[in-house]
């Protein structure tokens, strides 16, 4: 791998054991955290909201959103975030749930869903979406991954999101793979997950979207994309576009048979 | 448009793969036309992130492709020497011939994982990331682990000339040593000002810095 | 009740006149109710949060638990639980020495609690928490420093 | 009207476990908007539980519990089919009572 050249210069600095101790009882300390966390998870409200929005009368049509068929047919919400990305057969496009969504908020309900591409995370509109979302994937909870890549659009979606995952560029030359193409590395003391192996991919997809403790804010995975962008001094990307679609089948894809552990909590 | 620009250039940095060996079914050389066209449509302007930025260097472009930028054969190993060379020459060495700056300066220079996100501004003060991926002083218990640990540098490397050359020029540059590192190239891109480079190599390398201690 | 002292007037423009109304309209078996403390939420120090309390000479006890992880990944959030296992607690109070204000929450453990309750308090920097348990009037303590880390690529 | 609350209570061993999940910005005060200007304090003073109607537990929070409050407790006896209630009051004055079936 790539940083093996680095660690050969810096072979005579590696840190003694006593560093390395202190490194576990802190990551023994930060789990703690996170498990008095997880008993009593603020998503379950954005859960709560998210249900009452899909089935409440909206846009310019007055219908809910109970008829959106998000890849199990027209209403089926259990067990639908599992399966997503994947192709639909009215719109010719591999779709994530977000994407999806908005599918079903022009056609079913008339609504214009350029104001909700362009609206920045944090306002209303996107508060919806992440609201929709957090209620589709919990409405999956504890069930495997089963993203397919049978239609040659999945397969394809899935190679630009690898090849994607290793684009390299802007002025701190990050790609995704810089922190996420390894096993067992942290930035600051989070641990990173390796999206290049099933194990990580499967931690890394099945906890999104996600309640972010150190805003207060619903994060759904175009979210966490988008922000990771901006982390690697990229520009923005489109809301629902490809390449975050493409990122997302890459690592659904990779996270195949992994239990859906939705909705999160992170840091 | 600026994004056009990527779909030749690469193309000119895969030579080898595009016209030997067997093609893959990803990756540069499978699906350029698509993988351009994604890039093209999926972002915009952000603040100072703008689409430009998407524009790689051939370093960019050719640390991109896994295979080349880790594998083990002749031609992969050649090209990185070749773009290690290449980034190796950018290098620029301190004009005085004062290496070291502040090592207090340097631990806020390293602390800091801010500058030139979309959500900043384009004079707001730039950080060096350091500590998201190095272990350095020993108080700051919260440090990443992608790169080694730098605690005690000065102590087990000394200040032998060579040694204040390659520190300076692996912050500067990180890719004069290793084609693909994952460290960004602090000096050659930017991020960082030649008294900022000071003051990480004081951090790193001055006795009475904590990290030698 | 758990105030020395009461700023009535503080309350009503605190609350405004609809605060009142629906503490008026509280019926059935219920404790009596304590103005908000202001004094002790806006205290600045710790003496004057103790004061504004009417805390006196409160000692560290064994007696008190307080579950808390020693590092917390964010500040915003941090976990806290504080068990009294002395007899006759009537009140369980977080404070958090280095926040701006340090009485973060107070509560009134009524006969029919048990003395154990858990929130979720925010820290600005790493600090000493303390779990305060007041009891037959007098004042108990249990103290831990919780570590607060600095996360995520910090952009 | 705000939205509402998430309560959980199970009994078990002749006590009651209260949890609670309030949709609060808990605003410090501290914060300032992307423009510069502080953002007003806004956050729950009062918090008081009930069981079957009877008030068990009182509270009084200030701005720095965290937002979107989480709060448990454990009340002594309570069993299935137990009404347990739960109400907030803030700085503004605004309240929200929600209410759950012990497990």
């Amino acid at each position: 791998m790539k940083r093996h050249h680095l660690c050969i210069a810096f072979a005579a600095v590696i840190s003694a054991g006593a560093a390395r101790a202190e490194t576990d009882s802190s990551l023994q300390s930060i789990e703690q955290y996170r498990e008095a966390l997880r008993d009593g998870n603020p998503a379950e409200l954005f859960e709560a909201q998210g249900e009452e929005i899909w089935k409440t009368p909206a846009g310019p049509k007055n219908v809910s959103l109970e008829q959106c068929d998000l890849g199990l047919g027209a209403g089926v919400v259990k067990g639908a975030f599992a399966q997503l990305p994947r192709w639909f057969k009215d719109t010719d496009r591999v779709q994530d749930t977000e994407s999806r969504l908005l599918t079903c908020k022009e056609k079913l309900q008339g609504v214009d869903i350029k104001a909700i591409i362009k609206a920045p995370f944090g306002s209303p509109e996107k508060d919806e979406m992440n609201a929709l979302v957090t209620y589709i994937s919990g409405a999956s909870k504890d069930m495997p991954v089963k993203v397919s890549l049978a239609h040659p659009k999945e397969q394809a979606m899935f190679n630009l999101g690898r090849r994607m995952f290793y684009f390299e560029a802007g002025p701190h030359d990050f790609s995704c793979a810089t922190c996420h193409g390894q096993s067992g590395a942290r930035i600051r003391l989070q641990e990173l997950p390796d999206l290049t192996i099933g194990k990580g991919a499967g931690v890394a997809w099945t906890s999104w979207p996600a309640y972010r403790v150190s805003s207060g804010q619903m994060w759904s995975m175009q979210w966490r994309l988008a922000d990771c962008f901006r982390q690697q001094r990229f520009p923005e990307p489109n809301y629902t576009s490809d390449v975050t679609v493409a990122l997302s089948m890459f690592m659904a894809a990779m996270a195949n048979d992994a239990k859906l552990d939705t909705p999160g909590i992170k840091r | 448009m600026k994004t056009f620009f990527i779909l030749p250039l690469l193309l000119a940095a895969t030579p080898a793969l595009a016209e030997s060996g067997p093609k893959t079914d990803w990756g540069q050389g499978a699906d350029d036309a698509a993988f351009a066209a994604m890039i093209k449509s999926s972002f915009h302007d952000k603040g100072i992130a703008t689409l430009a930025r998407l524009d790689q260097d051939s370093t960019q472009a050719f640390c991109s492709d896994p295979a080349r930028a880790t594998g083990a054969s002749k031609e992969a190993v050649e090209a990185r020497e070749k773009i290690e060379a290449e980034n190796l020459a950018t290098i620029k060495w301190p004009a005085d011939n004062t290496w070291l700056g502040d090592w207090k300066k340097g631990e806020a220079v390293a602390q800091s994982g801010r500058g030139l996100t979309s959500s900043d501004k384009a004079d707001g003060v730039r950080g060096g990331n350091c500590y998201n991926c190095h272990q350095i002083s020993k108080q700051e218990i919260a440090y990443g682990t992608i790169g080694p640990s730098l605690w005690n540098y000065g102590k087990i490397k000394g200040d032998a000339p060579e040694t204040l050359r390659y520190t300076w020029g692996k912050i500067y540059n990180s890719k004069a040593y290793n084609a693909c590192s994952n460290m960004p190239r602090g000096g050659h891109m930017g991020i960082l000002s030649e008294d900022q480079i000071r003051d990480l190599m004081a951090l790193l390398l001055h006795p009475q810095s904590p990290v030698n201690q | 009740m758990m105030l020395a002292s009461q700023d009535r007037r503080g309350f009503l423009r605190h609350t405004g006149l609809f605060g009142l109304a629906i503490s008026a309209l509280t019926f059935l078996p219920r404790m009596a109710h304590a103005a908000w403390n202001k004094p002790a939420f806006d205290a600045k120090t710790m003496a004057d949060a103790y004061k504004a309390m009417g805390v006196e000479n409160p000692t560290a006890s064994a007696d008190v638990t307080l579950v808390a992880s020693d590092i917390a990944e964010n500040g915003a959030v941090v976990p806290v639980q504080a068990i009294s296992k002395i007899p006759n607690t009537t009140q369980i109070s977080f404070l958090v020495e280095k926040n701006p204000n340090m009485l973060a929450a107070a509560f009134d453990i009524g006969p029919d609690m048990l003395a154990d309750v858990t929130t979720r308090i925010k820290m600005g920097q790493t600090s000493n928490v303390i779990a305060l348990v007041k009891a037959d009037g007098k004042y108990f303590t249990a103290a831990k420093e919780i570590k607060v880390t600095l996360g995520g690529c910090g952009g | 009207m705000p939205n509402p609350m998430k309560i959980r209570a199970a009994s078990k061993d002749g006590v009651t476990e209260v949890k609670v999940l309030m949709n609060h910005e808990m605003e410090t005060g501290f914060r300032k908007d992307s423009s510069g200007a502080p953002i007003p304090a806004w956050f729950i003073t009062d918090v008081v539980a009930k069981l079957n109607g009877k008030e068990v537990m009182q509270a009084q929070w200030g701005a720095s519990v965290s937002k979107n409050p989480y709060l448990a407790f454990k009340i002594k006896g309570g069993a299935a089919g137990d009404k347990v209630s739960v109400t907030w009051t803030d700085s503004k004055g605004e309240t929200r009572t929600d209410e759950a079936t012990v497990s």
